[in-house]
């Protein structure tokens, strides 16, 4: 360049230095400017006003309570005052066990959905009016004292003794009747029973005890009641101890159950034969082979004749092989083994047939003086009874009822339609109801009164074995309602029955010392079941060893009755055989069998999203019900999965969409009971079909089995939700799921482990030298139930996406039971076709669950993936998920071999407002409403981040619960290197009614984990892939030794 | 940026093989302060006009080096030395995960630097160029300008403007942006 | 001629905006520093100060300095549990039933008690939801020669308070603003400490 | 060698008259036989100074009413895209068809798509520059314009596609106050940010660079004061020098040597982002090859597509000739049976590693659920090309652009099945799933065509869109001089003005 040319262009770079310094000034002043505006939003800390001195230990931290619920006992996590967890009692020894229903209880607790308070609902005409506690208390009473026998008190069945004997006070004082209705507990084993043996009530079975189990359409998984699925569990593993065997399990029954799904074999008889084929067995036992007391008893041996085995055969689909061979197995078993009826085919016109052909069995088997049952010794409470809701409906009808107090029963619902109640309760001129929000049946009363939450008011509850137990309050009521227990008293009270105005007195509270209330609950509750407990424990009401002894009632939750009385002789009654020779015959084709819904059993809690959510087990169907039928005749129909059906039962019919259901018997279909409701609120109303209306009145028995029904192709298809992709695996191509037999375990204790080996690692293992979380699951103590998902749903603060969420493949549940059809090799392999169902597998299904959850794999190829360090592990093997840092790139997931993390594909944590946006997408409203509606968000466990949108999620072995641990030693001054076996439950072990699931430090000397992994079942999964999983599978081994 | 001249002398070709049988001799006179203005590159014209070859490939070695060690450092300080983390059981300095991002920074660096250097060097390694926009030469046409500027050192304004005719290059004149301007 | 600079200058502005604004962004400090007003003047200088003794005007001695409260008088969890809770207005009345009365901001106090109203004070430290801090972890926290990790002792063996580690010296503050960071920088900064052996893994504080 | 004064280039006035043979010239050769030359890359005896004018035309008129048509339609669906993503933003990623099995969907296919149409543009700069395959420049500029709006189209995908977008810069590893907490270099995500962003980058300085002499053209026959000195501006002030030329050139080799391993490298990576996962379907050594192959092969498809246009709309059949597009069908059809070749090679290898992942998801692939999707990819990709075998349909400007879109179907089909067929059922049964568009998902498809072609429309309006200088370096001087004349030539933006 020639300087001394003058350059007739400016510079060409623009801005010279000084410029752009002071450019650079100016924006780095406003540039703090800028950031000092970005202050978060200011927050308050709200301080109490004079703390409780019982909180000074607890801020920040969970609080427990022993309570029970719906007659189970649990344990109650809350966190400052609100419940977020319900957890199976962990001291209790009733054997009750909890059913899913227990679990969600929660969401019941929230439901946004129930009644804020009373109100006067006027028929359903017009609009409700608010009203108040002391109005409705009014009215009734005023009524109560006219009516006299015209008086019904309609409940569910009572599961509280001090509610049982508040009821008998006030009938006792006014002449008010009380009804109990169960919609579909059966009721046919005690009426069996009873006319057996003279006394009612139905034993307790000791699975933990019996070698063989024969179930006759038994259902003992599916409706888990006092423990049987931690009995049976007992006895599923192959290692037992010495002198004992793995207990087999053979399930007769028309419907694939959950309990069928476990039995090592299983035969497809429909409901209307199993009675027969019951007595065949019988007959082959006491008649052929001559075995047990009944043997010679000629009364029996008469009454069993037309049941040969040949004649029997040809009805029932069982060959005489079979028959023989299974009487053959009985035989050797004997007092050993157990016989179990109980399912939903105990509710078909041979219903009670069929028990009393079990009790012959178990007679014959000796197993009653084996000591296989446990003697019923629960005090005897009203529990449903269909034969009085027929005298309560036709005095209805006929206008002698003047006053309906329903509290806890929904007959308009769920009753027989025959019973006509919604018409009946026209006829009753003053209804009250005290159910908790409008149902179907408050919808047709004067008043709705609304019941508190059992974990808002006090009761109590006699459980099996003589315990007792305390119904605690964990909250304060959320809305302007009582405790059915509150209101009788307060009502026996104004009627003037004796002692109750004592208790009003007592419990009023003294004028001008709010602060300094003597008494801690001023309920009237509290002081009725004070007065009746002061009685059970024999100690003076008030004093101090009864103050001593009620805290610890409440501590524990539960106090240990009188041991029961000595188990009643058990010789039948030969005037009971009469139920065989009256055996209906079957009817000529399809029939029906109508079963509660697992998870949402009489559609009681039919708004609570979480049990809606629930995938039934077997058919992973979750929001809705579907028409199970036989794979064979669904193809013959040509039908496709959600191709509406017609079910005409005759006397009424019920549009449902069809599923193949594998193990199906060709000659039944099923619909669940409990869906279809139409008053239950803005989750549950209107999802699925309400089989109710099919249910047939005879006898004073509601049938819901074997009734004889026709099918119809009608036009429609409607998208059954699935929580499941594919049904079958092909295990021979996909070892995902380690199987065998008994005697292949014997041979070798490693079959059904084999899978192909992990090559060679190109890098170096990272050391993990202190704690390492690991989880063993035990797939032959695993029974499917589910219950784990439930827990880990609540603890996690897991949304429910709804029927859509599902069908979109939306689905958020961090933990799943993956249910497969296991098609063995046959002949080479399956081709891909395999993947569809055919009727070879499907028709015989081989059943497996597999719990899957996120596997915290070593080399997570999750990790390697994720380019914004969201995931990664952790020293102590965690594969942690950190959302604040996720950006969604769902690329984990993706690479993710067991797909188990979760991606936030909508805003569930909080409602996104917009009209405009919510009209373009109503998914964003169902959202909305399911998960965000107040107060739903006080279920959220504060320990665990609510993830927004567009975060991934998954398993976190409850990170909070580690993290707690880890927390507490530091404050407690332990060593922080191992945890012992305990130290850390995640929700789901908790949960877990089997024990399948342990978690720990896998390299803390002596762990049970560290054993478990270490066992020769054990099984970790894809190591062809060398993922190294933290979690191990223990081989489910089916007992083929017949 | 570029030096710029407001006087010199201008005359075009029509046909490329024309302005490199003029380059030579232009170059065989001694001018050194000349260039050809052109539509299009015109092969061997480097060698005619006497110019070494482009030295813009050093600079693209260079700058690609300074790549691979910009990335080779920034991934390793970050994954092994600043804060280590367990990503999917793979060791700390996992390299074949650095390679990609390495080529591409070469790439990135080398290419974007050796364009944006050639653009400048096309501005600065030049010898004073008649003022664009001012004086119009039609090279971006077609037509092959010589241009040799008064900056030159054997500057003459006669001499070289009878030396540009004496090449057989049409449109042959003198140049004087002022002049131009003011008229 | 000047247009040939403009769309230079604009590119160059922009850079600039870029630039600088995101390293503004990424370093900026938005805790250290805030200062809220709170409902009640609550004078920590007072409570917690460290006494000086005076002598007035009538020859008595008279405090001017604080009470030298501890900590734990009024925030009692910090050892305990995972917050150290903010005071319930009672705590206040256990002095001010008989002390202090008259005084404008005890009056206020007592106007909340009286009302039976929690008195609505602005959360000084304030860390964004998903990062879960427990305070009795950090406090019991002890190294293998059983000393605190954080440091109740300084180099004189004299002892200070261990608060002070991250909320500096309260008992001086009139009005108590942030003294540090509390980002996961700073976080960090302690826990990387090679003697420290803190964790640090990621569900340490995000889970 | 016998210099011909009179070019018999000169003689051929349209494409009609290409023959896609060399023209013999009888007794021309050096020894008295025939010479063969090939034909001319631009016809209509054009001179230089046409080119010119030919070319700058459509920036320096106002724009006709096709283009505004076209503009309209293109904003349109601009406007789509718009309103989509703000929706998109606004809602979450619920509103578009993953699910849990399929977590990657149309986003991420639209991604390789738009990703693998780029390819071509930078191919034919920097290989076909260093192969010196000169019919290139009739196409270039427009195919590196198109590489760089299809990179605008790509690049908005992976951020949309993100659950929290709005957090997309955290990929930056810049120094922050997280303490150290930087990105996972081990993940192809961040790979790709590099790749792409350099891509991006390289050939935008590759277009700038190629665009820097025309816009002085421009300049030169701008009028308005303003335009002049904006587009000096954007010229750098180029003048033409041979002293600029010297490092031109060499930086535009470099360019050139530099963006060829680039290429490769861009559309590997992207396959990275597969072939690391542990997906069966995904997890193959064949993708790199087999994505870059398939990406210049979607490129091609599209450049053929949008000269087709051009010729037509633009009257630039002289300069992209029926010999150009000729030699595009030839890269087409070779290329489409590469891709032929790496689909039976993917079956070969899972039959052959004895995988049964492997065997199952091919078996699915191509008899599974997604069987049509396959079917289309199969069809449009290996066989439709074959119709390039004949030299008719080669030069068959119809049968060019049905091919060349059913091609750019199948391309998309190919990301559709490598993308959904591998998710939708992979190890575990139980969480197989199928995947469909929403409503969203197709707004957000059409709405990135309507930003490419809003793009391509402002380019032609306002860049010269075929490489002046390079054209008029492949012309014969004999045809394209001006005579030889002392005035300097007209200001042809004026004539062309006067003219319309």
């Amino acid at each position: 360049m020639n300087p001394n040319e003058t350059s007739a262009q400016p510079d060409a770079s623009g801005l010279d230095r000084r410029e752009f310094l002071r450019l650079s000034g100016t924006l780095a002043a406003a540039g703090a400017l800028a950031s000092a505006g970005c202050q978060p939003p200011q927050e308050q800390t709200i301080p109490f006003h004079d703390m409780p001195e019982s909180l000074v230990d607890g801020m920040g931290r969970a609080r427990f309570f022993h309570t029970v619920i719906d007659g189970g006992p649990v344990l109650v996590r809350t966190r400052e005052g609100r419940p977020i967890l319900v957890a199976p009692s962990p001291t209790d020894a009733s054997g009750r066990g909890l059913t899913v229903r227990h679990q969600a209880a929660l969401m019941d607790l929230y439901d946004p959905d129930r009644a804020k308070g009373p109100v006067s609902v006027r028929r359903g005409k017009g609009p409700t009016v608010a009203s108040s506690w002391s109005v409705v208390g009014s009215e009734v009473v005023s009524r109560l004292a006219k009516a006299g026998s015209g008086a019904v008190l309609l409940t569910g069945p009572v599961a509280s003794p001090s509610l049982a004997a508040s009821i008998a006070a006030l009938s006792a004082h006014t002449g008010l009747r009380h009804v109990a209705w169960s919609p579909v507990e059966p009721d046919a084993a005690a009426g069996a029973c009873g006319q057996a043996f003279g006394h009612s009530g139905a034993p307790r079975p000791r699975l933990d005890k019996a070698d063989l189990v024969l179930g006759l359409g038994a259902e003992f998984l599916d409706r888990p009641a006092d423990g049987l699925e931690r009995d049976f569990a007992l006895r599923r593993s192959p290692e037992q101890a010495e002198g004992a065997k793995m207990s087999r399990f053979v399930q007769l029954e028309g419907r694939l159950t959950l309990t069928g799904a476990n039995a090592d074999k299983r035969f497809r008889v429909r409901d209307s034969q199993l009675a027969p084929v019951a007595c065949a067995l019988a007959h082959e036992l006491v008649v052929v082979k001559k075995t047990g007391p009944l043997a010679g008893n000629a009364q029996a041996e008469a009454a069993l004749a037309p049941f040969a085995v040949d004649a029997v055969a040809k009805t029932s689909g069982v060959s005489a092989e079979q028959l023989k061979g299974l009487a053959g197995e009985l035989a050797a078993a004997r007092g050993k083994a157990l016989v179990l009826a109980g399912g939903s085919a105990s509710g078909s016109a041979a219903g009670e047939a069929l028990e009393l052909a079990a009790v012959l069995l178990n007679l014959s088997l000796d197993s009653y003086s084996a000591g296989l049952f446990d003697e019923a010794s629960a005090e005897q409470l009203p529990s449903g009874s269909a034969k009085a809701l027929e005298a309560l409906a036709g005095e209805m009808h006929s206008g002698k009822v003047t006053l309906l107090v329903v509290a806890g029963a929904n007959p308009v619902y769920d009753a027989p339609a025959s019973l006509k109640l919604a018409e009946a309760l026209a006829k009753v001129p003053f209804v009250v109801s005290l159910n908790d929000r409008i149902d179907e049946t408050s919808a047709r009363a004067d008043f709705l009164a609304p019941a508190s939450h059992p974990f808002e008011c006090w009761s109590d509850a006699a459980l099996p074995r003589g315990i007792f137990a305390v119904q605690q309050p964990v909250i304060q009521p959320l809305n302007d309602t009582r405790g059915l227990l509150d209101v009788l008293v307060e009502w026996s009270a104004a009627a003037g029955v004796p002692g109750a105005a004592a208790l009003v007195a007592a419990a009023a509270p003294v004028p001008g010392a709010a602060a300094a209330q003597p008494v801690p609950n001023p309920s009237l509750a509290w002081h009725f079941l004070r007065a009746g407990w002061a009685a059970r424990l024999a100690l003076e009401p008030g004093s101090a060893a009864f103050e001593a002894a009620w805290n610890e009632v409440l501590r524990s939750g539960a106090w240990q009755g009188p041991a029961p009385a000595a188990p009643p002789a058990r010789t039948l009654a030969p005037a009971a055989l009469a139920l065989l020779a009256s055996l209906p015959a079957s009817p000529a084709g399809l029939e029906l069998q109508l079963y509660p819904h697992l998870a949402l059993h009489d559609g009681q809690h039919g708004n609570n999203a979480w049990l809606h959510e629930f995938p039934d087990p077997i058919t992973r169907i979750s929001w809705g019900g579907a028409l199970s039928m036989a794979p064979r005749r669904f193809d013959e129909m040509k039908l496709a999965s959600g191709d509406l059906v017609e079910v005409d039962a005759g006397h009424a019919k019920v549009v449902a969409p069809a599923y193949r259901h594998a193990g199906m018997h060709y000659d039944q279909v099923a619909l669940p009971l409990g869906l279809g409701r139409t008053a239950c609120g803005d989750i549950g109303g209107g999802v699925g079909p309400n089989a109710f209306a099919l249910r047939l009145l005879a006898g004073g028995r509601p049938l819901s089995a074997a009734l004889p029904v026709k099918l119809t192709r009608v036009s429609g298809n409607e998208a059954l939700a699935f929580a499941q992709g594919s049904d079958v695996i092909d295990r021979e191509a996909r070892p995902l799921v380690p199987v065998t037999t008994l005697s292949e375990y014997e041979k070798n204790q490693k079959s059904g482990t084999e899978q192909q080996a992990g090559g060679p690692s190109a890098w170096p293992e990272h050391p993990y030298p202190n704690a390492r979380w690991a989880m063993a699951i035990d797939l032959s103590k695993c029974n499917g139930c589910g219950k784990c998902t439930i827990g880990c749903q609540a603890e996690n603060n897991v949304p429910v996406v709804g029927r859509r969420g599902i069908i979109d493949g939306r689905e958020m549940s961090w933990m799943r039971i993956d249910r497969y059809y296991d098609a063995p090799k046959k002949d080479g392999r399956w081709d891909a076709d395999v993947w569809d169902g055919p009727l070879e597998v499907v028709e015989e299904p081989q059943t497996l669950f597999e719990p899957m959850l996120c596997q915290h794999c070593e080399n997570a190829p999750c990790e390697t993936v994720c380019p914004f360090v969201a995931t990664m592990h952790s020293t102590d093997g965690l594969n942690q998920q950190i959302y604040n840092r996720c950006v969604g790139t769902r690329y984990c997931a993706n690479n993710c071999p067991f797909k188990v993390r979760r991606f936030n594909f909508w805003e569930y944590g909080k409602a996104q407002e917009s009209a405009l946006f919510r009209a373009l997408e109503p998914r964003i409203k169902r959202n909305a409403e399911l998960n965000t509606r107040a107060p739903m968000q006080m279920k959220n466990n504060p320990e665990v981040t609510v993830r927004s949108r567009g975060v991934m999620e998954k398993c976190s072995f409850c990170v909070q619960r580690i993290q707690e641990a880890k927390a507490a030693a530091t404050r407690e001054g332990k060593s922080k290197v191992h945890f012992p076996d305990g130290a850390v439950v995640p929700a789901c072990m908790e949960a877990c009614p089997t024990g399948a699931i342990t978690f720990g430090d896998v390299n803390a000397p002596g762990s049970k984990v560290a054993a478990l992994a270490a066992s020769p079942r054990a099984m970790k999964l894809l190591e062809a892939i060398n993922v190294k999983p933290s979690i191990s599978y223990l081989t489910k081994v089916r007992n083929d030794k017949a | 940026m570029t030096p710029t001249s407001n006087k010199g002398v201008l005359g075009h070709f029509c046909e490329p093989a024309d302005a490199l049988a003029a380059a030579a001799k232009v170059r065989d006179a001694g001018w050194k302060h000349f260039d050809f203005l052109t539509p299009f590159p015109i092969h061997g014209m480097e060698e005619a006009m006497g110019q070494k070859r482009s030295w813009i490939p050093w600079v693209t070695l260079v700058l690609a080096l300074c790549g691979i060690l910009f990335a080779q450092g920034l991934q390793n300080y970050v994954m092994v030395f600043d804060w280590p983390m367990n990503f999917g059981g793979k060791p700390h300095a996992a390299w074949p995960s650095y390679i990609p991002i390495t080529f591409e920074a070469m790439v990135f660096w080398a290419a974007l630097g050796s364009a944006l250097v050639a653009i400048v060097a096309g501005k600065i390694d030049t010898i004073p160029q008649p003022p664009p926009m001012l004086v119009k030469t039609g090279a971006t046409v077609d037509r092959f300008v010589l241009w040799i500027s008064a900056t030159d050192p054997k500057w003459n304004a006669a001499e070289a403007e009878a030396f540009v005719k004496s090449l057989g290059a049409h449109g042959v004149r003198l140049v004087d942006v002022k002049e131009e301007a003011d008229a | 001629m000047s247009l040939g600079r403009t769309p230079v200058r604009i590119l160059m502005l922009v850079l600039a905006v870029a630039v600088t604004g995101s390293f503004a962004y990424a370093f900026s400090n938005v805790r250290k520093g805030y200062e809220p007003r709170q409902p009640i003047l609550f004078r920590h200088t007072r409570m917690a100060g460290t006494p000086v003794w005076q002598t007035d005007a009538t020859g008595a001695k008279v405090n001017v300095g604080g009470f030298g409260i501890p900590c734990v008088y009024c925030h009692t969890m910090p050892y305990k549990g995972r917050h150290s809770t903010v005071p319930s207005t009672a705590v206040c009345m256990n002095c001010h039933t008989s002390v202090g009365l008259g005084r404008e901001w005890v009056l206020k106090m007592k106007d909340y008690w009286d009302r039976g109203e929690p008195i609505p004070w602005v959360k000084v430290h304030d860390l964004p939801d998903f990062a879960y801090y427990d305070h009795s972890a950090h406090l019991n926290a002890k190294n293998e020669k059983g000393e605190p990790k954080i440091p109740n002792k300084d180099a004189q063996g004299k002892p200070i308070n261990q608060c002070e580690a991250c909320h500096g010296k309260v008992e001086t503050m009139e009005i108590v603003s942030v003294q540090n960071t509390f980002n996961m920088q700073w976080c960090l900064d302690c826990h990387r400490k090679p003697d420290m052996k803190a964790p640090t893994d990621c569900i340490a504080c995000h889970r | 060698m016998t210099r011909h004064e009179a070019s018999p280039y000169a003689t051929v006035m349209d494409d009609s008259q290409l023959t896609g043979r060399p023209i013999v010239l009888a007794g021309a050769g050096p020894y008295g036989g025939d010479l063969e030359i090939p034909e001319p890359l631009v016809t209509g005896g054009k001179k230089w100074s046409d080119v010119d004018r030919d070319i700058c035309m459509h920036a320096e008129q106002f724009p006709t009413k096709k283009w505004w048509i076209a503009f309209a339609v293109a904003l349109t669906f601009l406007g789509l895209l718009v309103f989509s993503l703000i929706f998109l933003l606004y809602a979450g990623m619920g509103i578009v068809g993953i699910n849990h099995p399929v977590g990657w969907g149309s986003f991420i296919i639209n991604f390789v798509f738009w990703i693998g149409i780029g390819h071509a543009g930078t191919l034919i700069s920097a290989v076909l520059f260093l192969f010196r395959q000169q019919w290139r420049t009739g196409i270039n500029r427009a195919a590196e314009a198109m590489t760089l709006f299809a990179v605008a189209c790509a690049g908005i995908f992976p951020v949309i596609h993100l659950g929290r977008a709005w957090f997309a810069y955290w990929l930056v590893p810049y120094p922050n106050a997280r303490g150290p907490l930087w990105i996972n270099f081990n993940s192809p995500l961040a790979w790709d940010i590099f790749a792409i962003s350099t891509y991006g980058l390289v050939s935008l300085a590759f277009w700038y660079v190629g665009l820097l002499p025309d816009l002085a053209t421009v300049r030169d026959r701008a009028t308005h004061p303003w335009r002049k000195s904006l587009y000096n501006a954007m010229s750098f002030g180029w003048n033409g020098s041979h002293r600029a030329w010297r490092h031109y050139e060499s930086a535009y080799m470099i360019l050139a040597g530099l963006a060829t391993p680039l290429v490769f490298s861009v559309h590997t990576i992207v396959s990275f982002d597969f072939a690391t996962s542990v997906m069966p379907g995904w997890h193959t050594t064949i993708f790199p090859p087999y994505f870059v192959i398939g990406a210049i092969f979607s490129g091609f498809a599209m450049v053929i597509t949008l000269m087709t246009f051009m010729r037509g709309y633009f009257g630039m059949k002289n300069y992209v000739t029926l010999n150009h597009m000729e030699s595009m069908a030839k890269i087409l059809m070779l290329t489409g049976m590469l891709v032929g070749f790496a689909y039976s090679t993917e079956f070969f290898m899972a039959w052959y590693s004895g995988s049964e992942w492997e065997g199952f998801i091919f078996k699915n692939r191509a008899f599974g659920p997604y069987s049509w999707a396959y079917a289309i990819m199969f069809t449009c990709n290996a066989i439709v090309p074959q119709i390039f075998w004949w030299k008719k349909m080669r030069r068959h400007t119809w049968v060019l652009f049905v091919v060349s879109i059913l091609v750019n179907v199948g391309m998309w089909f190919e990301r559709y099945v490598i993308v959904v067929t591998s998710l939708h059922r992979d190890y575990l049964p139980s969480s197989w799933g199928m995947y469909s568009l929403t409503r969203w998902d197709f707004a957000i498809l059409l709405g990135s065509f309507g930003l490419f072609f809003t793009l391509f429309l402002l380019f032609v309006r306002f860049l010269p869109v075929v490489a002046i200088s390079e054209v008029k370096g492949v012309m014969d001087p004999k045809v394209a001089r001006s005579a030889p004349t002392d005035a300097l030539p007209a200001n042809a933006a004026v004539a062309a003005h006067q003219e319309a």
